[in-house]
């Protein structure tokens, strides 16, 4: 269509600047645009932005504090899959930094094995700042933040290991999960463990869904974590996101008595 | 130690279970899904000398389940006299692909370079699907096998997606995806995938909007590709074994619900 | 000017070729063009300085003569002999590379993924329970899907596999369409605050 | 015996002794897997891309603009000197950059568009109910409202989004079944091999 347009300037060669067939993109990118725009001025300006209650992060405070009472531990595991610059750990280290301040006030043990000696050094620090905050910097123990094999199954079999041996009242699952989440979140199962899991895998969502009690699904993961940290940027984002969801809804909705109504109509085809 | 028992009394049980009945020979009839259906219809009525590109979006880890639905689908469009631009878009599919590609050729007896050619892998997977969008031989300069890809008689008459009917994506993961977003979006081209069985649900939205065309999936998938070419093939030889495989993890499943249920109902009545 | 430089970069490139998505001039197209090919060059370098740091780690874990020393001599025994061989035999068809690949590489990744089934065996005894609403639902449709996908659940009843594809083609497909829009309006929003330079992960980690 | 097939039996009967427990064959396969896996994924991208897309056409086309690529690409490697380690965002940065601007109008196309519409379908068709277009539209809208953050879950809203979850549930359930059939599917195809290829137990 755009062609045809060029053509009839003359210029065959050159093609149009503004491809007409895409023209419904480029509105709803600007729409969009605005709206993303908008959340990050509105979160930016200080106006308050609640998020609603997500029962996994309920739970957090009910895992640590079950963990302190038997005189237990609580496992906390980012997954095989990611590395640091993944999103989804990046959300796990936030929620990381909220349970490490938990167990050091209730002086708990906090173990934490990995696939990736860069997220063991991330990890390490996250935990000593929660502990300087918590105001017991002396309960933070580097040792128990620990970098294990990089293989999946040989990292799968090591966590498998340390939960059927240490019996952690509590156990975090939370980040990039493969084929691994299976294992882990079976035998966590077995010896009766509270598990709180939260991926953005769907496959690994519906192991995770069945064996562990709490389930953060994809998006609510990204969710705590901006809830948890206060961070701006995935805050403005969280929002911006439920505006447009609003929008859709309304869309599908007017559309859908539309088209029962004028079924020659088609304009909300794009 | 009761743990690992039982985890052995399963493994020895799975094995035995899919052993024995992978050596036992029934023919079963498999009714075709619709999606199946549509993939067949699609590339039997498709004019001889059309050009399809198969692409082979995979690890070498999905093999067992991929090779079945490709041999299938690159069978009956040999048959068909289709012309095939095989390539990958994982490294560890390109070896995999030609290997599937030439050997399916030698059994139709269609020739390298004018019937069928491999052009091999490109890193990058968004850019490359992009570029063919312009030019498929500036993607790929050169073949599989060294030869200066526009001197190939194949090659003569093709130059963007404009000369491809179809692309079947041969995956195991969200490559088809990147096809439907970019090719499909983009260039208007027409995607229809060949998919392990994990992957399907995924990939559901795609197909009821009709950007993905067609499914095959999972070795279910290629059985009844296989019945319905009326040549047997991996698929229907797995049947068995893979109808027996549910079976038994069905029963695992109640089995296991039971004691859970028992048990919770004796620790509810002390 | 260290933040300063890959933030302009990103800004630049960003804008680009979000733009001419919506362009069809031949301008547009060639840069756009280009920019794919500078694209896909850079992207093979990081795989190098990925495989770097993969040798630069091994070799530190056995000069510490850890415990898993010879794994880690095994690795990187397997990691030189795939160029070597390239470069001795080439890697067309029956060179000893594509050997390697098809009997050693692929057979290897295909089992370790087959272990899987052990697990997904052992798992559904022990882990998968109907303990709650959401629990059930999820499990009965597993089952569902289960039963109707294998040939006998034709014997049994038509209507069996009809079942399956109703319940894949509408409720369930309805659910994962809204977790598509979920995942398309968050990467979006990422996308823009990426290229706005407010998000600037990627900036650490070194 | 053909050694190949020999060489893949034994490598793969290595890999399965893990479910017996993890032991030191085991990892030593797994080791072996990983150098070959690096060390494939090394030569492809070489030939592939420095020499098809970036030699070549340099040395031999005379194609100088490909020279701005070239140092980036090799700014990469400043990763690991503490000093020069920031020159390596500038590569990173161009991809990253290059990649968002893309995605931005090809995700709002293909996921959020185009799956809009395809939501859209009439109730009533031809005089008779279409009962799957109001199942669609319910669920879709149920389940972004689970995903529906800035408001808490009761009244109106809580009972949409409780109906979202049993949606989501039922995807999750299809899931479940269909991965449980690939993960068989896979350990058939293994079965297959060893007792095809490597015992001769089929013929």
């Amino acid at each position: 269509m755009a062609v045809s347009a060029a053509a009839s300037d003359g210029n065959v060669e050159t093609g149009s600047w503004l491809n007409i067939d895409t023209l419904p993109t480029l509105i709803f990118s600007l729409i969009s645009l605005l709206i993303v725009l908008y959340a990050i001025w509105s979160v930016k300006s200080g106006r308050k932005f609640t998020i609603r209650e997500i029962p996994g992060l309920k739970a957090v405070d009910e895992a640590v504090g079950r963990a302190t009472e038997m005189g237990s531990s609580i496992l906390y595991t980012p997954g095989w899959g990611g590395d640091i610059q993944r999103p989804t750990t990046i959300a796990s280290m936030n929620i990381l930094s909220s349970v490490a301040t938990r167990t050091a006030e209730y002086d708990c043990r906090l173990i934490y094995p990995t696939h990736d000696p860069v997220i063991m050094a991330v990890a390490q620090e996250v935990v000593k700042e929660s502990s300087i905050k918590a105001g017991h910097p002396e309960r933070y123990r580097a040792d128990d933040i620990f970098y294990i094999s990089s293989s999946q199954f040989g990292y799968a079999a090591a966590v498998d290991g340390i939960i059927s041996r240490e019996k952690p009242a509590s156990i975090f699952l939370l980040g990039t999960f493969e084929a691994e989440s299976l294992i882990l979140a079976e035998t966590g199962n077995s010896i009766g463990s509270i598990q709180i899991a939260g991926t953005d895998s769907t496959i690994q969502l519906a192991f995770f869904i069945v064996a562990c009690d709490y389930t953060l699904i994809g998006e609510e993961l990204f969710a705590a974590s901006g809830y948890l940290s206060g961070n701006e940027s995935i805050l403005s984002s969280v929002k911006a996101q439920d505006i447009i969801k609003i929008l859709i809804s309304l869309f599908i909705i007017v559309a859908m008595i539309w088209a029962t109504i004028d079924p020659s109509s088609t304009w909300w085809v794009f | 130690m009761d743990r690992l028992r039982t985890r052995w009394i399963i493994f020895s049980g799975l094995a035995i279970v899919v052993i024995v009945s992978y050596l036992i020979t029934i023919k079963f009839k498999t009714a075709p899904s619709p999606a199946t259906l549509k993939a067949y219809k699609y590339l039997d009525t498709l004019p001889e000398k059309s050009v399809v590109i198969f692409s082979f979006d995979h690890e070498a880890s999905s093999l067992p389940e991929i090779q079945p639905i490709a041999l299938a689908m690159l069978r009956h469009a040999f048959k068909n006299d289709l012309k095939i631009v095989g390539l990958s878009l994982f490294a560890e599919g390109t070896a995999i692909g030609y290997d599937l590609l030439s050997k399916t050729a030698r059994e139709y007896d269609r020739q390298y370079g004018s019937d069928y050619i491999f052009l091999g892998f490109k890193p990058q997977y968004i850019s490359a699907i992009l570029g063919m969008g312009e030019s498929i031989k500036r993607v790929f300069p050169e073949d599989y096998l060294g030869n200066m890809t526009d001197t190939m008689p194949i090659m003569l008459g093709i130059d963007s997606y404009d000369n491809i009917e179809m692309v079947v994506s041969i995956a195991d993961g969200d490559r088809t995806v990147q096809w439907v977003e970019y090719a499909g979006a983009r260039y208007n081209q027409k995607v229809m995938a060949g998919l392990t069985a994990a992957m399907i649900t995924s990939y559901d939205p795609y197909l009821s909007s009709e950007q993905l065309y067609a499914v095959v999936g999972g070795l279910r998938g290629a059985a009844e590709y296989e019945n319905l070419l009326d040549k047997r093939g991996g698929g229907s030889r797995g049947m068995l074994a893979q109808s027996a495989a549910h079976l038994y993890i069905l029963a695992l499943v109640i089995v296991g619900n039971i004691i859970y249920f028992r048990n919770r109902r004796r620790r509810g009545g002390e | 000017m260290r933040t300063k430089i890959p933030l302009v970069v990103c800004l630049a490139f960003g804008v680009i070729m979000f733009a001419q998505y919506f362009s069809n001039h031949t301008i547009a197209r060639a840069v756009y063009n280009n920019i794919l090919e500078w694209w896909q060059i850079i992207f093979a370098f990081t795989l190098f300085v990925g495989v770097a740091a993969f040798i630069k780690n091994n070799l530190k874990s056995i000069s510490l003569g850890k415990k898993d020393t010879p794994y880690k001599i095994v690795s990187l025994i397997g990691l030189a002999l795939m160029p070597l061989l390239a470069i001795i035999g080439g890697t067309r068809i029956g060179s000893p590379f594509l050997w390697s690949f098809e009997n050693m590489l692929a057979p290897m990744q295909a089992t370790v993924f087959s272990l899987l089934a052990f697990f997904v065996a052992s798992a559904s005894f022990r882990g998968f329970r109907a303990r709650t609403v959401s629990a059930t639902i999820l499990l009965l449709t597993a089952l569902i899907v289960l039963i109707g996908r294998i040939p006998l659940a034709e014997m049994i009843s038509e209507s069996l596999p009809k079942t399956t594809f109703w319940i894949q083609s509408y409720p369930s497909m309805a659910a994962r369409r809204a977790i598509l829009i979920g995942i398309g309006l968050g990467s979006m929003t990422t996308a823009l605050r990426v290229i706005l330079g407010i998000e600037r992960t990627y900036l650490r980690g070194e | 015996m053909d050694i190949g097939i020999l060489v893949a039996g034994i490598l793969t009967l290595a890999v399965f002794s893990f479910l017996y427990k993890d032991n030191p064959v085991y990892k030593a396969a797994e080791s072996w897997l990983i150098g070959l896996s690096v060390g494939y994924a090394l030569v492809i991208f070489w030939q592939t891309t420095i020499i098809d897309l970036l030699l070549v056409p340099l040395f031999s086309e005379g194609r100088l603009i490909l020279i701005i690529p070239f140092l980036l690409g090799l700014m990469m490697f400043s990763r690991f000197s503490k000093k020069t380690s920031w020159l390596s965002r500038i590569p990173i940065a161009l991809m990253i950059g290059a990649g968002a601007g893309v995605a931005i109008p090809a995700m709002l196309y293909a996921r959020t568009l185009k799956q809009m519409s395809a939501s859209v379908m009439p109730i009533i068709e031809n005089g008779s109910l279409n009962i799957e277009a109001p199942v669609v539209a319910l669920g879709v809208i149920s389940t972004l409202a689970y995903f529906y953050f800035s408001r808490e879950h009761k009244g109106v809203m809580g009972s949409t989004a409780r109906l979202g979850t049993y949606f989501l549930m039922i995807f999750f359930g299809a899931t479940f079944g269909y991965t449980v059939m690939s993960r068989m599917s896979t350990f058939i195809g293994r079965v297959d091999f060893l007792l095809t290829d490597f015992l001769h137990l089929i013929k």
